[in-house]
């Protein structure tokens, strides 16, 4: 598989200008992410109304793919409800980790779509899901660590 | 640059119709084993495979002899001081941990002082700062200078301080740094210290004699060493063994066990407790002997020659930074392309057939002082060459123009 | 009586060039491995061979892979609550260790417990002594009836003493006795104390699920059930390894490492520090597929048939004494014949090609109390069958013969 | 190579009736070998005059082998001089441990030739030399435990 098609232009944009990445000062949520394989870690800020997530945004240190990855889930999840954050979560992760043809969710998926490449790449399948970890701890309580085990 | 020619004797550097051809850079961290050791493992399992020492039959004679012949190689090829103090253990990490818990816990006491320093693996500082928590003892370590050396202004302070063990390795797996120990170890025992020498990366690939530098313990790992998994040793001054309570309870290692209490036997064997891994031993052994038909020098220098060649194929490469002294390096190459994250360049070089790594190297406190996450990294071992360096050297120029494209 | 025909699979059974037939009667020592295994094992380093967890590149993938698959195989093959309490360990000996300083340093404290029993193996009394005399508690051995099984009325006695843990053996190494552990454990359990289960013996031989007995440590070694030496494993409740502290620190256990201290990783990374034995834990997984494939009842049958075939034929000969019980026992056969010595007895049986063990097989509390030094034994597995007990037979009469000249 | 060779008769017969098998109670010296890799235990008492054995005895458990060289032993040194029993040790332990078609004094040690066929079996080895290394420690002090490792 052409390492191109992991890498694909959409994951190079976001990785370089990664959108909503700032703190969010009105945050109700949040929740720190840690990658021990690589020392690399993720803050994610939500900011709830109702059950709406009327913010994202988030901070840290990480590879092309959880930046990228984290950028195109701010902007997923902008707006949406909680409900509808938790299924993209699951056909997003599902995607990921899908065994070679397997069938996947990809086409509810939109932009996100972009990571059906990383499936193929097993030691990369954490940078891709850290960030939605890392916003599934923030929705469950107000502040934490997670460390992402697959 | 000298060619070892060696490359034909390790299996998984053939392409087969399973994969293709690998480039592997990441014998820092384990290295590839020559059909060599890959026989003497076999050999054993199906000649002479028993447990050892308390069998009267013939298997377990013979059994008992390759493992303590292992254990003689083993003596002779860092020059330790006696077969006596050699014993067999998993790896670097378990011998290290040996000597925190058994002469660690008699001797590192309330308000002592032990050293460590920041350009070393997580295996010789973790043990250390477990074995201070539990002493009420404090950890001191010593600094490194900005080019990966380490700060010997520093470590002179930290002597002052009369630790009682100083914790070192001999080379840094993350940057490649040769300590030098012929300057460091009098100043060590002069402050009255004892001398732990982490040697997982200095067995490969460095002619070393443990006993002519003076060192009271020394571990190291045969994995790194072209030898099997699951075996290594500590080498250290059979006096201090003598002295020392056993590590692990079990059988080999007793002399009498009675109801409540039980005597010891002598070493090596008080430290050996359990059915040994004895194929292991015997593996490591024909590591030994194939690294010695090479000669430690011409490794040595063969290292060398990629290093300086890298070095140089590297330069060419805008954005590409190398972490790390100049000089006094062995072949280890961390570095940082653009900014691109080292998971990406390992991804993009495996896609290449190139097997580098990324990360923190089991270094975090190095990688805080350098102050990056981690790094990528590249070493070199008997079975590179010059054309690995080149097909490097093109996988780094295509991941450049892969994440180039996307500014 | 079955025969499992798969002697054919161990090379070192074949006679050759060097050396002709072994009959090999020291399985409960260590066992011989089939070709399934040593093709593993050499398919591992000439395909897959690289260090785990931490590699971005393909070899990695894959070892680590390999490596998990095994830890795997092991929770079902042993019924582990979760493959997270699964950890590698050397074998035996180091996983009891493991608990004897881990969980033991925790929860044993000055003026408690520890019953350990007169039946085990010197790996399972050993550390229980070494833990009691640091932190100042008794221990306590729970006696053996004369025919050689534990005396269950001097276990409930020792349960009186409200211990904090009760380590014994599932099957005797010494004597092949099958304790009732579905009968014991509960009793342990009630009366509030932890149970360690050394299942060096009985994981080679026995179908046995570590959570339908509800056991909570449960120890074994790889090289007894047709897997490299090296390897083992403790297999836990997930809950108590949660809750210890680690054993060893270094690479793969830490979560973050600071300059004074550092966090640890989950279980079971937690207590697997440096780099374990990945090729002894896929040759440990290509084992349990091949005990698997022969199934282990039919394993536990074949053993069941030998033993008494072997009792039977032996009780033809005049002086034979057998040790152990008569029922719930594993294919270990412990005898004395006239006034010979065990050791003289091994070495006439060896000329004749067959591999006994003379000695204390690690257990001189037993033999304190079955009043010997030393017994002669003769263990049974897969490879054996009827034709091994007649010359076992022969030789022991060829013995008798040459011993009783002298008369 | 036969079994036998290593059961010479001499041997079988000094395992069955071995010589000065007792306590010796005018004993100045006395030690005890333990043999850790099968727990046998011997003790010898020695009876010294000036420089002469007057008389020496032994006690304990152990394989024929090791109870005929005690046997043995005690026969060929008792009335000799510390230092012929010295040299005789030295002699037997030299032809115990001797490689294969390596020369040894055999000839010079009478009936401890017996012991002869003991280096072809490796692992009793230490049998063959237990009850002579407790000699050596019987007269280096005058109580003392020795395990052997040869
Ligand atoms: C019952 C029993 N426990 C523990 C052990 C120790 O196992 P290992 O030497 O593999 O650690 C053995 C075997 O030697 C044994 O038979
Ligand atoms: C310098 C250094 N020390 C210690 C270790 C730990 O060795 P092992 O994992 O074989 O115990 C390593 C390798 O991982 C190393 O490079
Ligand atoms: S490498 Fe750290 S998150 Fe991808
Ligand atoms: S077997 Fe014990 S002394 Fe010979």
């Amino acid at each position: 598989m052409d390492v191109r098609e992991l890498y694909q232009q959409v994951i190079l944009d976001h990785n370089r200008r990664p959108k909503n990445f700032q703190l969010l000062d009105g945050a109700s949520h949040r929740a720190e992410g840690y990658n021990p394989l690589c020392g690399d870690r993720i803050e994610v800020y939500v900011e709830m109304k109702g059950d709406v997530l009327t913010d994202v945004s988030f901070q840290g240190s990480g590879c092309a793919i959880s930046k990228a990855s984290a950028s195109l889930m701010t902007e997923a999840i902008k707006g949406k409800s909680r409900r509808h954050a938790e299924e993209l979560f699951e056909s997003f992760h599902s995607m990921v980790t899908a065994r070679p043809g397997e069938a996947t969710k990809k086409n509810e998926l939109g932009k996100l779509a972009a990571f059906d490449g990383v499936r193929e790449f097993p030691a990369r399948v954490k940078c891709a899901s850290l960030s939605w970890h890392v916003l599934k701890a923030a929705l469950r309580c107000n502040s934490e660590t997670v460390t992402t085990e697959e | 640059m000298t060619t070892l020619d060696v490359k034909a004797d390790f299996p998984i550097l053939e392409p087969d119709a399973e994969r293709r051809r690998i480039i592997y850079l990441d014998s820092a961290a384990s290295s590839q084993k020559p059909r060599q050791v890959l026989d003497a493992v076999r050999r054993f399992y199906e000649v002479s495979n028993s447990n050892v020492h308390r069998g009267a039959y013939d298997l377990a004679v013979r059994a008992t002899k390759l493992y303590e012949e292992a254990r003689c190689k083993v003596t002779e090829f860092v020059g330790g001081y006696d077969s006596r103090g050699v014993i067999f253990t998993r790896g670097t990490t378990e011998a290290i941990n040996l000597v925190a818990n058994s002469w660690g816990r008699d001797n590192v006491r309330a308000g002592d002082t032990v050293v460590i320093t920041a350009l070393d693996h997580h295996s010789n500082i973790v043990p250390w700062q477990m074995l201070a928590k539990q002493q009420g003892a404090a950890v001191r370590m010593v600094e490194v200078t900005e080019d990966g050396r380490l700060d010997l202004e520093d470590l002179r302070a930290a002597l002052k301080l009369r630790p009682k063990i100083v914790a070192l390795n001999y080379v840094s797996n993350a940057l490649g740094t040769i300590n030098p120990l012929p300057e460091i170890i009098p100043l060590i025992h002069e402050a009255g210290a004892v001398v732990l020498v982490d040697g997982a990366q200095s067995a490969p690939h460095i002619a070393t004699s443990v006993s002519d530098l003076d060192i009271d313990f020394y571990a190291f790992s045969g994995h790194k060493m072209l030898g099997p998994m699951g075996i290594g040793a500590l080498v250290a001054r059979p006096e201090l063994l003598d002295e020392m309570n056993p590590y692990q309870g079990g059988g080999e290692m007793i002399q009498e066990v009675g109801d409540e209490q039980s005597t010891y036997a002598d070493i090596p064997a008080k430290f050996e407790a359990g059915t040994p891994n004895v194929a292991g031993a015997v593996g490591l052994g024909a590591a030994i002997d194939y690294l010695n038909d090479i000669g430690m020098d011409a490794i040595h220098e063969h290292e060398t020659g990629i290093l300086h060649l890298a070095l140089e194929r590297l330069s060419d490469i805008p954005g590409l930074k190398v972490f790390g002294p100049d000089e006094e390096r062995a072949g280890v190459l961390s570095f940082a392309l653009d900014d691109i994250h080292p998971h990406d360049l390992a991804t993009v070089l495996d896609q290449e057939g190139v097997a580098i790594r990324a990360g923190h190297h089991c270094t975090q406190p190095l990688m805080r002082r350098l102050g990056v996450q981690s790094t990528a990294r590249a070493s070199f071992y008997v079975y590179n060459d010059e054309s690995d360096v080149e097909v490097l050297a093109c996988g780094l120029e295509k991941a450049k123009e892969i994440f180039s494209y996307a500014a």
